[in-house]
């Protein structure tokens, strides 16, 4: 308790010299109702919910340029929605929790700001019934309309299995209704293209309005596979969640792992052994490997060259391999544990590893030589679907596409988690921001990871894997933890709160990096023709997983 | 008897001919809903090359498909498409559920909105535990369907 | 007189199954090649299970969609629906009439033999037309509308560049043109047209290619795009009779190119040895014709197996900036060339 | 710049890449006649080791698709002292279509009981109930050892 005591008085201490937190103070005053730094570069605001949009607006003034996500907890007493707020100019991320009353949520919403909202709190209408007044487009997006209750508030009660029944196939039915463009006179064809569609990577349902072959319109349908992961979450305990993490990105599941325990290992306070954490980067860095080699295989089979798919995946089996010899599965690895690994590699597996690093760059020189040299596939990519680099920021896009626009931001170096800040690597990008750009970024990409994998292997350490001092029965103490990663994909982050209570985490929400990047898409990819557009989308590289959950 | 005589020759036309060619030319759907469809492609790849060598190509419409691989979760929302989805396809038509939510709806058998296996909403020849399946468990679903089908033992 | 019409009758009845048989068992055996040759690029083995090397799988497929259930869509205009198919398996047989795989060997040798295959195999994409109207499904519309757009603008350069070499031979037929191609520089390099003619080879190729639509061309049933283009509604038999039509299309395609430019029958050396032997003379011939056909099947297997679709405005614009002007080009030079 | 674009538009150098890989050997594994080794950690399925097994019962509650349930198998008689007690005896059994093989049942059992064998990976079946693994299935038995067989 005292110990307790006097942490805080240091945090109290630290806030007094935070600098953000004066200027807040004072422009806002007594509307600041808490204010606390979580760890180093987080800061944590409770406001009022009527108070919000004067401080994002005055938060947007201070350089708080990338809204990160966007979320809601339903205390029971009361609802809050929970902004965080990423500034790249100050590396500081602040978490605002804006209280709302439980019977009336509504807060204004954040659209005029940031165009990144409109995914996010359509989602949090979605699953939480808090109202975005002034949003656009205030529909619910995973579930259908005439789906009763919020699944992520408390009093929302699930089946322990429910069986299909014949009447749900109309409830669930999800007709799009498509207004006719304005001008009244072209004749336009509504094209339906998915759930099931052979280059929608999944289940998307792009509803697009055609002119001839142009595309007027595009209206991403989305809830495919959502399948609840985040109210799963609040039913398991923090172990039992770990495999559900893999289950949300399949194609990179590891860095999935990665953001769920880094954040479970913040509530416990828990250090990881050093050979776990080089580990850990090692493997999320052949998670990128493979994720970006399924990329230009899936890439490569929508532009109808079926032989680069089957090179990629040639290529990504020596990951699955590694990973297999480490884990025991192919795919989903479950490998990571709270507070280290499952255990360590086995004897061997370095030199395996090694031999995979000379390897690879022989087999990635054939893609080199095949696809730069290619005017047909150059000239399908160059200029196809360009995302100017301030649209990008303002869609809250990340990742491989956000760099493809020349913004050079990725959270392992602007936001170092694990021991990221140990290694040496290029933060790779282009200036185009085309398809072909995004498609350039991946390939480099890959070579930047041999790189870390190569200085890690170099440093690894023997030792522990696991921490000692996680305890059988993970109960963690009150409170929030928002870890970001830099999934393949973009930013990915998990948000979990615990009550201190219970065994399961309070509330978990997943900021899926797939899940921005495909709110940007229409916004850029209309005027298009369906074959710019269908490229243009595989270049987006999404999980429907991660998207729906 | 005069009626009967042409579908007795019929019948045994099917079995001593087709249900001989049929296993050899499983199309399946390009079809895949999460997780398990990434290791259907894994399967297609070079690497195991289970469907060319066993004379089944991939085919995007339903209309020229006779092999569903339910490669997924279903959930609710996308129940009555995959019903349509197999409804469109012609007959003879087969059904693999494969991973452990096409059988029961897995790790998501508690959600609120994933329909707890796929022969709640279609008929389901072959099941593939795993999850995902690792490609030489959906290869021997797809010898076993093979084997059921040379045995005449799927009766629609 | 009657014996004679009669015997003229049994002539032609027995070109008619002849043709239609040598197609017939190429289609079979292209569609098994095909699969195999993109399996090996891919560096694996491709099917066979069916059969020694999989060579019964061609066989397994036909049997299969001959008893699969036929679907008619249940808005689909059903005459033009159902007539499609065969429309498309009709007029990919057409031209095949006017092409020889031997000197005489040959259904019909009309005088105005290139024109009549130009003319013909145009046609095909009425049947594309008919099914993509037929089916009442979106994707098919589109795809029947690429293949309007797409062969339309291949059709002026494909007749244009051939033009250079019936201004050579002096002739349409076929026969002709082979037969121009007979002699070599010192008994070993031929006098093939693809020497005489490159720039219409490249012009010719690439429209032929577009015409069969084939990748880079396959706009029409580009799989990731428009799902199964204009036969995305149809099953069983009549998609077999519309998968027929495109492999026959490729073997005339490819027989085409032989006869034209690759010395049709023809090669240095062993041709004059066999020109007095008799029914050998026509067995050689023959397999030397198959052998080059298979020749540029397999290139046009290998560009399948290596480059990606292009789409639908740049295929347009090769066609109309590209290809057109260079056929023209070809014209123009070859008759500065022959008037000197 | 025009000899680039020319070279590119001839596509020889990605003709050659595939040209390369016409003759290389296929490096596919034809599974039902060739079979790939199997790594040591590959998790196929769960074996059972009925003498160690104590009946906690650890397995079935970490599993989060809770697809292990315990069986009692029989009464066991513990002499402690000097005093009998009687306990039921439990091995878990498992329904592999509700396991994600995600291995946490292994990872809690106290004793080892609960491993996994990284064969066979031909675990397809006709119907749903035949992937219901007894435990004396899992233990490697052909039949229930104390039961009447069968189910």
């Amino acid at each position: 308790m005292a110990e307790e005591k006097a942490q805080e008085e240091v945090e109290e201490q630290e806030e007094a010299k935070h600098e953000l937190l004066e200027e807040l103070r004072s422009s806002f005053g007594e509307k600041i109702l808490q204010a606390r730094l979580l760890r180093p570069r987080r800061l944590q605001v409770r406001i009022k919910g009527e108070d919000l949009y004067p401080v994002a607006e005055f938060l947007k003034g201070a350089g708080f340029d990338h809204l990160s996500c966007i979320s809601g907890v339903d205390y029971q007493e009361h609802m809050e929605a929970v902004y965080h707020l990423w500034s790249y100019s100050r590396r500081e991320l602040i978490q605002i929790n804006a209280e709302l009353p439980r019977d009336n949520p509504e807060i204004a919403s954040l659209v005029p700001l940031y165009r990144a909202a409109d995914w996010h709190e359509r989602e949090a209408y979605d699953m939480l019934g808090i109202v975005f007044k002034g949003h656009p487009n205030l529909k619910r997006m995973l579930l259908p309309e005439t789906f009763e209750g919020h699944p992520l508030r408390k009093d929302f009660k699930t089946q322990p299995m429910s069986w299909y029944l014949e009447g749900e196939a109309e409830m669930w039915e999800t007709p799009v209704e498509v207004s006719p463009p304005e001008d009244g006179e072209t004749e336009v064809m509504v094209l339906n293209i998915g759930p099931q569609h052979p280059s929608t990577h999944g289940v998307a349902r792009l509803v697009t309005t055609l002119s001839g072959e142009t595309v007027v319109k595009i209206e991403p349908v989305i809830g495919y596979l959502h399948r609840g992961v985040e109210k799963i979450a609040e039913m398991r305990t923090y172990q039992q969640f770990l495999p559900l993490t893999d289950r949300t990105d399949y194609i990179s599941s590891i860095t999935n792992n990665l953001a769920y325990v880094l954040a479970v290992e913040e509530l416990l306070g828990v250090r990881v052994p050093e050979r776990a954490e080089y580990l850990r980067v090692i493997l999320s860095e052949l998670q990128r490997i493979a994720n970006h080699l399924m990329f230009i295989a899936a890439f490569g089979a929508d532009l109808g060259a079926w032989t680069v798919m089957m090179y990629g995946f040639r290529e990504r089996e020596m990951v699955l391999d590694l990973m297999e010899q480490v884990s025991g599965q192919r795919l989903l690895y479950n490998f990571l544990r709270i507070g280290g690994l499952k255990e360590d590699v086995p004897p061997g597996w370095e030199d395996n590893l090694r031999n995979f690093l000379r390897v690879l760059p022989e087999r990635l020189a054939d893609y080199e030589t095949y696809f730069f040299n290619n005017e047909i596939f150059i000239k399908r990519c160059e200029g196809v679907g360009v995302l100017e680099p301030e649209l990008a920021i303002d869609l809250g896009v990340t990742g491989p596409m956000l760099r493809a626009s020349g913004v050079a931001r990725d959270v392992r170096r602007d936001d170092p988690y694990s021991i990221y800040d140990r290694f040496d690597f290029e933060v790779v990008t282009e200036e185009a921001g085309d398809t072909l750009a995004r498609f350039k970024v991946r390939f480099r990409e890959i070579f930047e990871s041999l790189r870390i994998i190569e200085q890690a292997l170099e440093d690894l350490p023997e030792g522990e894997v696991r921490s000692p001092d996680v305890p059988k029965v993970i109960r963690p103490p009150r409170g929030e933890a928002y870890s970001r990663i830099e999934a393949p994909k973009g930013e990915l982050a998990y948000y979990v709160v615990s009550d201190g209570k219970s065994t399961s985490p309070y509330r978990l929400k997943i900021r899926s990096p797939a899940f921005c990047n495909l709110s940007a898409f229409p916004h850029y990819a209309t005027g298009e023709i369906i074959p710019d557009m269908i490229v243009n989308f595989a270049s987006v590289d999404i999980v429907m997983g991660e998207i729906d959950r | 008897m005069e009626v009967k005589l042409p579908n007795v020759i019929l019948t045994k036309l099917d079995r001593l001919v087709f249900d001989r060619a049929r296993p050899y030319t499983m199309w399946p759907l390009t079809f895949g809903l999460a997780c398990c469809a990434i290791e259907m492609m894994a399967t297609g790849c070079s690497r195991y090359d289970a469907f060319e060598r066993f004379g089944m190509l991939f085919r995007a419409t339903p209309r020229q498909a006779d092999l569903m691989i339910v490669a997924g979760t279903i959930t609710k929302k996308m129940a009555p498409n995959v019903r349509r989805l197999y409804e469109q396809m012609p007959e003879p038509k087969y059904v693999i559920a494969m991973g452990e939510c096409a059988i029961c709806g897995g790790p998501f058998y508690d959600s609120y909105s994933v329909v707890n296996g796929a022969d709640q909403i279609i008929p389901v020849d072959v099941y593939v535990p795993g999850c995902p399946p690792r490609p030489e468990t959906l290869i021997d679903a797809i010898v076993k369907l093979q084997k059921k089908i040379k045995e005449g033992k799927i009766k629609r | 007189m009657v014996n004679e019409m009669l015997l003229q009758v049994l002539q032609g009845l027995i070109a008619v199954v002849a043709v239609i048989l040598f197609l017939s068992l190429n289609v079979l055996f292209l569609t098994w090649m095909e699969r195999k040759v993109i399996a090996r690029i891919h560096v694996r083995y491709g099917p066979n299970r069916a059969g020694p090397y999989g060579l019964l799988q061609p066989i397994a497929d036909m049997l299969k969609l001959l008893t699969k259930e036929d679907i008619v869509p249940e808005r689909a205009d059903r005459l033009v629906y159902n007539l499609a198919p065969v429309v498309a398996f009709l007029f990919a047989l057409m031209p095949a009439a006017a092409i020889g795989i031997g000197s005489g060997l040959i259904a019909a040798d009309i005088g105005v033999g290139v024109l009549y295959i130009a003319a013909v195999a145009s046609l095909s994409t009425l049947a594309v037309l008919m099914a993509a109207w037929g089916s009442n499904n979106k994707y098919s519309l589109l795809g029947g509308m690429r293949t309007a757009a797409q062969s339309l603008s291949y059709e002026i350069p494909l007749v244009l560049s051939m033009i250079g070499i019936v201004a050579i031979v002096g002739s349409l037929s076929t026969q002709d043109i082979v037969a121009a191609q007979s002699q070599a520089w010192f008994g070993i390099i031929p006098k093939w047209f693809i020497f005489y003619q490159p720039l219409a080879f490249i012009v010719f190729f690439t429209a032929v290619v577009a015409e069969m639509g084939r990748i880079p061309f396959d706009l029409p049933e580009s799989e990731s795009e428009l799902v199964a283009g204009f036969h995305t509604e149809y099953s069983g038999m009549k998609f077999a009779m519309f998968m027929f039509a495109e492999y026959i299309h490729f073997v005339v395609g490819s027989a085409l190119v032989v006869t034209l430019f690759l010395g049709g029958w023809h090669l240095p050396v062993i041709s004059p040895l066999v020109a007095e032997l008799g029914w050998v003379k026509y067995l050689v011939q023959v397999a030397i014709f198959v052998a080059k056909m298979y020749l540029v099947i397999f290139v046009l297997m290998w560009v399948r197996g290596t480059l990606t679709r292009t789409k639908v405005d740049h295929v347009l614009s090769y066609g109309w900036k590209g290809l057109l002007p260079l056929a023209l080009a070809n014209v123009v030079i070859t008759g500065v060339v022959l008037s000197i | 710049m025009l000899k680039q674009k020319l070279k590119n538009l001839s596509h020889i150098l990605p003709m050659s890449v595939t040209f390369k890989h016409l003759f290389r050997p296929p490096i596919t594994i034809q599974y039902p006649e060739q079979r790939d080794v199997m790594k040591p950690r590959y998790r196929a399925r769960q074996r059972l080791d009925d003498k160690k097994c104590i009946s906690c019962g650890s397995c079935a509650r970490v599993c989060p698709n809770r697809t292990i349930q315990m069986k009692v198998v029989g009464i066991e008689e513990k002499k402690v002292k000097d005093r009998v007690i009687k306990r039921e005896k439990k091995h878990p059994e498992i329904y592999l279509g509700r396991c994600m093989f995600c291995g946490l049942c292994v990872e809690v059992c106290p004793t080892g009981a609960l491993s996994w064998q990284n064969e066979p990976v031909e675990l397809a079946e006709y119907t749903r109930e035949e992937l219901f693994y007894p435990w004396w299935k899992l233990a490697g038995y052909e039949r229930d050892p104390g039961g009447e067989g069968g189910d």
